[in-house]
């Protein structure tokens, strides 16, 4: 047995077991504790699932784990691995839902990695699952790494969003040394700095590594860790790459650069795009490097979108040597890299155009135009209309009118946001609100909206019933 | 004013009936027929956005069926659907569906019809043939020129004209009134003039500029002008003044702030070197206009936005500071 | 109601036998020698669309097998049907087939054959062989060019010339007399220069514009989404003035109640640069061609039409400017 | 009558076995030692089209097994089966059919080898493998860089070259003067330049201007489909000289009349600015191949053909001028 | 005599234990700890194509159990289905079977790891922990940039770099001499070069060199389907001479002679305008690189080889003639 256990690998041995060995998530255990002793008194929170999202390795499964063992909790887990069809979620978490736990206080669902339900073999999977949330007994918990994914958008609102931050170098490092300590291993402080380093907050790849050094020599030195470690070196390697594109001293040096560099090509260009003017100056320098870059990605996009990869090797021409040879009028200037700008707002990019679709979306079928009206015409009115009018109630109102989120008035309105919503729920509240508001004028769809719910239930109280008599 | 729920003019002044269409006379006496004999052929409307071809397939279908006549009408965007297979899904699936008590057809409206490729609409000229007993088809297009042949010749045609200018004014008039908005006639002049006989935009600028409060010249210049983010101009101004790294921050706020795609940006871009009210030698603006095109034939092919638009910013300030431009 | 828009006069003055074929007369005199020798090799039809290729077809099947001949013709169309598998299989099929009393052979006329594949021509091409002796191909193509050798050299090849001016504007005239229309005898010549020389989409016209009343060179252009050539020369001279803005505002009008598309327009452009109402200095015209290649490609790609036009009218007004023209 | 065109002169007159193969001498050496061993390895025959791989190989299967060697060969074209599990399937069955008496092994031909994908050809190894105690895979292919290495590393390597002059011409006449046709023998070069060294396309050709009389030099144009190239070479001193008008009225009459798609024009002039027929300085030449090679890639884009000539033409004046050419 | 060509020399050569890799000896000496240990975690083997990390993992397999390994390994190709659906259901059968004797792990080696689909990747990576008692991954991709982050996590991560110059050699020269292959050393260097570190590659190459005979530079080049590269510096230098005519002829030759396609020739050019052996100024190489990447696009396109590299070579002596460049 104790043979057999040692072969477990340690990402699973050193797993937290506690709530306590969770490293630095005050915030998101904060939040969660308290949306599960709501359920664990009895009451039902507003919002009946939880979405936990961050980086990969930061513990966002083991807490739940943990937690559902301090609560008293039966846990069942749903990941990628298994199907997620609308038929394989109405008959695993739709009965579960409903269910009472045979041990303990309730059964926690967790879905893990539910932005990784496909979207072909998993199809109708998370509609199903958005039917059951509004309804369900029991606690229902999802991680994600990227919730701002297109296929989450219906889920967003309807969940407690919780976040999970990216582990420092020093709290990884710190799990390492008691991994040391429990294994008895020899293991350098410098070498585990490496590690935790190279892991770039990512605690299982880091626990991983180290096993994979250990398991080899039986102890963690530097100069192994350094040799075995070399795939990981993302970030640096991206910054010889960078030299070697900027300061080749032949077209073929800097082609070598591009072609060996272990980052994908949208990458390695979004890095070239923000340092150009990190080292170059003359405008002819800086034009002749970004109509090469443009080059590039022009091959690129016909690589990839036509699938004619034989194309590949002009855009590595481009970036490569491309970028080198465009300077010919200024020197080279000394500013360091800079992470690129592009890849950290990637996420705000995705969320805003999202809103700006749903927002497309409900306007459309409102006003008869198609989304891409609404998108150039109909938006920017009123984006003005929320951002100056007079008086705010107007644009409350509206808010009102067509039911727009949080998110959306955001967007709309800017820095005006959390007065317009301040405004929109004090008319909601003090204002009676007809049952059927502006019959003359709102036609079909807010009748359409109105059905729609009472039928959902209808059918859902069908579907409980045969679950229990299956 | 006292309900608590406010929604947009152009949907609130919107005709629901034929007869409530005050202008295309011509046009909506022969949909009157159509509903007087209870029978139609297939329609195509085109003409120039705002003119009000999706607003009059609504009244006719509404007249034709009544209050309740989105349950008869499957409605359809080219450009939203995902290629003609999920066209023929939906339209076999409408044809299917219950008929009208007292109508022999149903009616199928595709907008933005010329969006198709002629392969896509070849197809759609079958589905028209293939349902003819129990549907009759209207379709929307700005430029009937890119409807194929075999269907313009299958369908009677309807060309709606931009709006006249009283037509426009009027309406504003009728509808500020309504709202018991204060305005200088003038200004409701000036909306005409900016929004080119287009009735949505003249409705919704209206709005917007009744927002700020009395609605006059000035204030419908000034939410014409809130309505384009000052970030595009300032942007090329920094530009041209040769301020490349400046004009790229103002970029990524475009992107970031207000999620406009690279295509959207350039047009806007486009638009504003050929406004009046940025001071560019003419030449410079040839120069600019010809490498737009450029990288806009780039981003059509698919190419990352950020990177297409750092090329024509780059490019901008090479030429302003060759140039020695200003802004 | 309905039948106003189902009887196409193309169909209804169709030529049902070869000799109501007034021109083409040399083809219709060696297709006349297979009536008579009630025998005939397979047949290729090439030429440019509306020269009577599939007239001359259907008739030569009429005056071998008499009025009914639709029962011993297999028709198909090469880019309708999906696919040499489903062909392969009509044609089995139809080979089958009950066999005309009085001539050894039935027809298969194959319409676009120069739209398959090379791979579905030499399949095409074994299907040939296979069939001969009961049957016979008629295949059409407005490219011979794109006709495999193998099957060009089993086939007679017959090469149809495009009309001449007086025979269509003979043609126009006697239906619109026909049919009670009036028209300017301008309008019909319009209709010709329009349509190249062909015939259906002359007709097709011709019957558009009738729709809409008497039959004048303004309803003509009306009906094929055509600005008056008048008007786009006005643009093109104005902007080789150098007159940009004021170019830019007449494309707008062009684009707006024309609703013409923007490869429309630079189809009239060309059209225009050539004519000779309008004088340009032949270097010009030089650039000027030259240019408008590179536009239509952009255009052809997906490029923004508002943008692509705006180049090309900067670019006029800046090639008019510096070569002192005065349009 | 129908029998004329029933019988293809390159199957009439397609070489039986290996002696009657005229030229390829080294190849047919080496295939005469197979016969002889009664023993062979797989065979890769690359080559442009019309040097005689599928003769040869059918040569060398005839000399193997005698006259009725077609029931130990199985013959399968890589573009028509679809896909390489019909392949599969077809070959497991020949594989099991009756062996022939005196040799070990039966042959499978696969023509076009180089269309197969690299997984397919994947799979086709894995045949080759399997069968390779009882078959032997001639593979069939234009270009022999498309077949993947490993079964590159399995086979014998033959490269068959393009055919000489002499060789063709001779051939041709050989077969004109058995079928009793007339000829010019100007034509008969007229059509091994056409060719390119492409034994079958230039024994259709002959095939296909014998069915129009006697065969000249203008019935050989005729029938492929290509202007004369007297007018193309008219055409392009015209241009050179600047006068782009009346070039474009020869490229109108080009279009026309000969039914000449964009392609086959644009095609033929860069044939002729390569011909010793016409004088044109290298400086200008060099500019005018460039520039073709644009519109050629615009034209397959789908760009208008008219507008891409001109725009051609355009600039051919334009170059011309300024470099002075007098054509 | 076919024996020869049945047994690929890559399989029949290929290392069955660890013992006896000859290379990437870091790496093998990690591996063989995992043998001692009997222990393993999930491995990532990344690097460039034939630099054998397939061959590692089949040879770590069996030196952990011994010959018959593959009953404890489960092999999943690209070119097998690897749905998410198949994924989940062969693994966990795969898991559910019997267990080694000695070792408390089976292994999972999924080869071209980098092609699954993301939606698959992320099935795998919980799988990879469901199963992790039991279970050990390999997965192999070339680009490990594309296997998701939770993955790269989750695996010890091994990078096997390109093999050295004499490395390969030194195998080709123990390959040849033992199957008595006849040899000149440069060739040996030849096909190294052209294999570019991938040794299953230059295995194939010599193997099917030696099925000409002795293998020479010559036969290296010739079963490749390249040009010699002097030839084609040669082509580039004339036309960067401003020879274009001569460059010209140069290119026909590559093309009927080498029977190469277009694509073959652009790239070969490509290659060759970074070599050492061609003297242009380095930005000059980017140019004529942007431009070529231009004519292959426009070959995949489908336009004409001829007309495409006549262009490319027309461009380069275009700019030798401007630069004075003297190739």
């Amino acid at each position: 047995m104790n043979k057999h256990h040692k072969k477990i690998p340690w990402i699973i041995k050193y797993r937290p077991r506690t709530v306590e060995e969770v490293v630095n998530q005050e915030e998101a255990k904060r939040l969660l504790t308290t949306w599960l002793s709501a359920w664990a008194s009895g009451k039902k929170p507003a919002k009946r699932a939880a979405l936990l999202y961050g980086p990969p390795g930061v513990g966002k499964t083991s807490l739940v784990e943990a937690l559902a063992r301090e609560y008293n909790f039966e846990l069942l887990e749903l990941n990628a691995s298994d199907y997620r069809s609308a038929y394989a979620i109405r008959r695993t978490v739709g009965v579960a839902a409903f269910k009472k736990a045979l041990f303990g206080k309730g059964i926690i669902i967790l879905l893990d990695e539910i932005d990784g339900v496909a979207t072909r073999e998993d199809a109708g999977g998370l509609q199903e699952l958005l039917k059951i949330i509004p309804e369900t007994n029991n606690p229902i918990i999802m991680t994600a790494n990227d919730p701002w994914k297109d296929q989450l958008r219906p889920l967003r609102d309807k969940v407690l969003l919780v976040q999970f931050k990216q582990l420092s170098m020093t709290q990884v490092m710190g799990v390492l040394q008691r991994i040391c300590e429990k294994e008895r291993l020899e293991c350098e402080r410098e070498a585990l700095r490496l590690i935790a380093q190279l892991s770039q907050g990512d605690l299982r790849a880091a626990i991983n590594d180290l096993e994979a050094i250990a398991e080899g020599y039986g102890k963690v030195t530097l100069a192994l860790a350094k040799a075995i470690l070399r795939g990981r070196e993302k970030k640096s390697d991206i910054w010889r790459t960078l030299n070697q594109v900027f300061y080749a001293k032949a077209a073929w040096m800097a082609k070598r650069a591009v072609t060996n560099s272990e980052e994908d090509y949208e990458t390695l260009m979004a890095w070239i795009n923000d340092n150009i003017p990190r080292k170059y100056e003359e405008p002819g320098d800086l034009y002749r490097a970004y109509d090469a870059l443009s080059r590039a990605s022009l091959f690129l996009s016909r690589a990839k979108f036509k699938g004619y990869w034989s194309l590949l090797s002009y855009v590595f021409d481009l970036i490569g040597p491309g970028i080198t040879y465009a300077r010919k009028e200024g020197s080279i200037l000394k500013l360091r890299y800079s992470y690129p700008e592009r890849i950290k707002l990637m996420a705000s990019l995705r969320e805003v155009r999202q809103i700006r679709e749903s927002l497309a979306q409900k306007l459309a079928s409102r006003l008869l135009v198609s989304k891409s009206t609404v998108k150039n015409d109909i938006l920017p009115i009123l984006q003005t209309i929320f951002r100056y009018s007079k008086d705010l109630t107007y644009p409350a109102r509206l808010v009102l009118g067509y039911e727009l989120t949080k998110e959306e008035v955001k967007y709309l309105a800017g820095n005006k946001a959390e007065e317009i919503i301040e405004l929109a729920e004090k008319i909601k509240r003090t204002r009676r609100i007809p049952r059927e508001p502006e019959r003359e004028e709102v036609r079909e769809a807010p009748r359409e909206q109105k059905r729609a719910p009472k039928k959902k239930k209808q059918e859902r109280k069908g579907k409980t019933l045969d679950m229990f008599f299956s | 004013m006292s309900t608590a729920f406010d929604i947009l003019w152009v949907e609130k002044y919107r005709p629901r009936s034929l007869d409530e269409i005050v202008n295309q006379e011509e046009i909506v006496n022969r949909l009157k027929t159509f509903v007087k004999n209870k029978n139609m052929p297939h329609l195509l409307f085109a003409g120039p956005a705002g003119t009000g071809k999706t607003t009059a397939a609504h009244a006719l279908a509404h007249d034709l069926y009544g209050e309740y006549y989105r349950q008869y009408m499957l409605e359809l965007n080219a450009s939203d659907e995902r290629g003609i297979g999920v066209i023929r899904e939906k339209v076999k699936e409408f044809a299917r569906s219950r008929t009208p008590p007292d109508i022999p057809f149903k009616i199928i409206l595709l907008d933005e019809a010329d969006n198709m490729t002629a392969d896509a609409q070849q197809a759609l000229r079958r589905l028209m043939e293939l349902y003819s007993v129990s549907t009759r088809f209207i379709l929307i297009a700005n430029y009937p020129s890119k409807i194929i042949d075999p269907i313009q010749s299958r369908c009677a045609f309807f060309r709606f004209q931009p709006l006249k200018k009283d037509d426009v004014v009027a309406r504003l008039k009728y509808i500020a009134d309504n709202e018991g908005v204060e305005y200088d006639p003038e200004a409701l002049e000036t909306i005409y003039e900016i929004s080119e006989g287009d009735m949505r935009k003249a409705i919704n600028v209206l709005q917007a500029a009744a927002a700020l409060g009395k609605v006059t010249v000035e204030t419908v210049f000034k939410v014409v002008g809130m309505a384009k983010p000052k970030e595009v101009r300032q942007m090329i101004k920094t530009a041209l003044n040769g301020d490349f790294t400046g004009a790229r921050a103002l970029l990524r706020k475009l992107m970031i702030e207000y999620g406009l795609s690279g295509e959207d940006i350039v047009k806007q871009i486009h638009r504003e070197i050929f406004s009046n009210e940025i001071d560019i030698p003419e030449d410079l603006r040839i120069l600019i206009a010809d490498y737009i095109g450029e990288i806009h034939f780039r981003l059509v092919e698919g190419s990352d936005d950020d990177i297409q638009l750092s090329a024509l910013l780059a490019w901008m300030s090479l030429v302003g500071r060759k140039l020695g431009v200003s802004g």
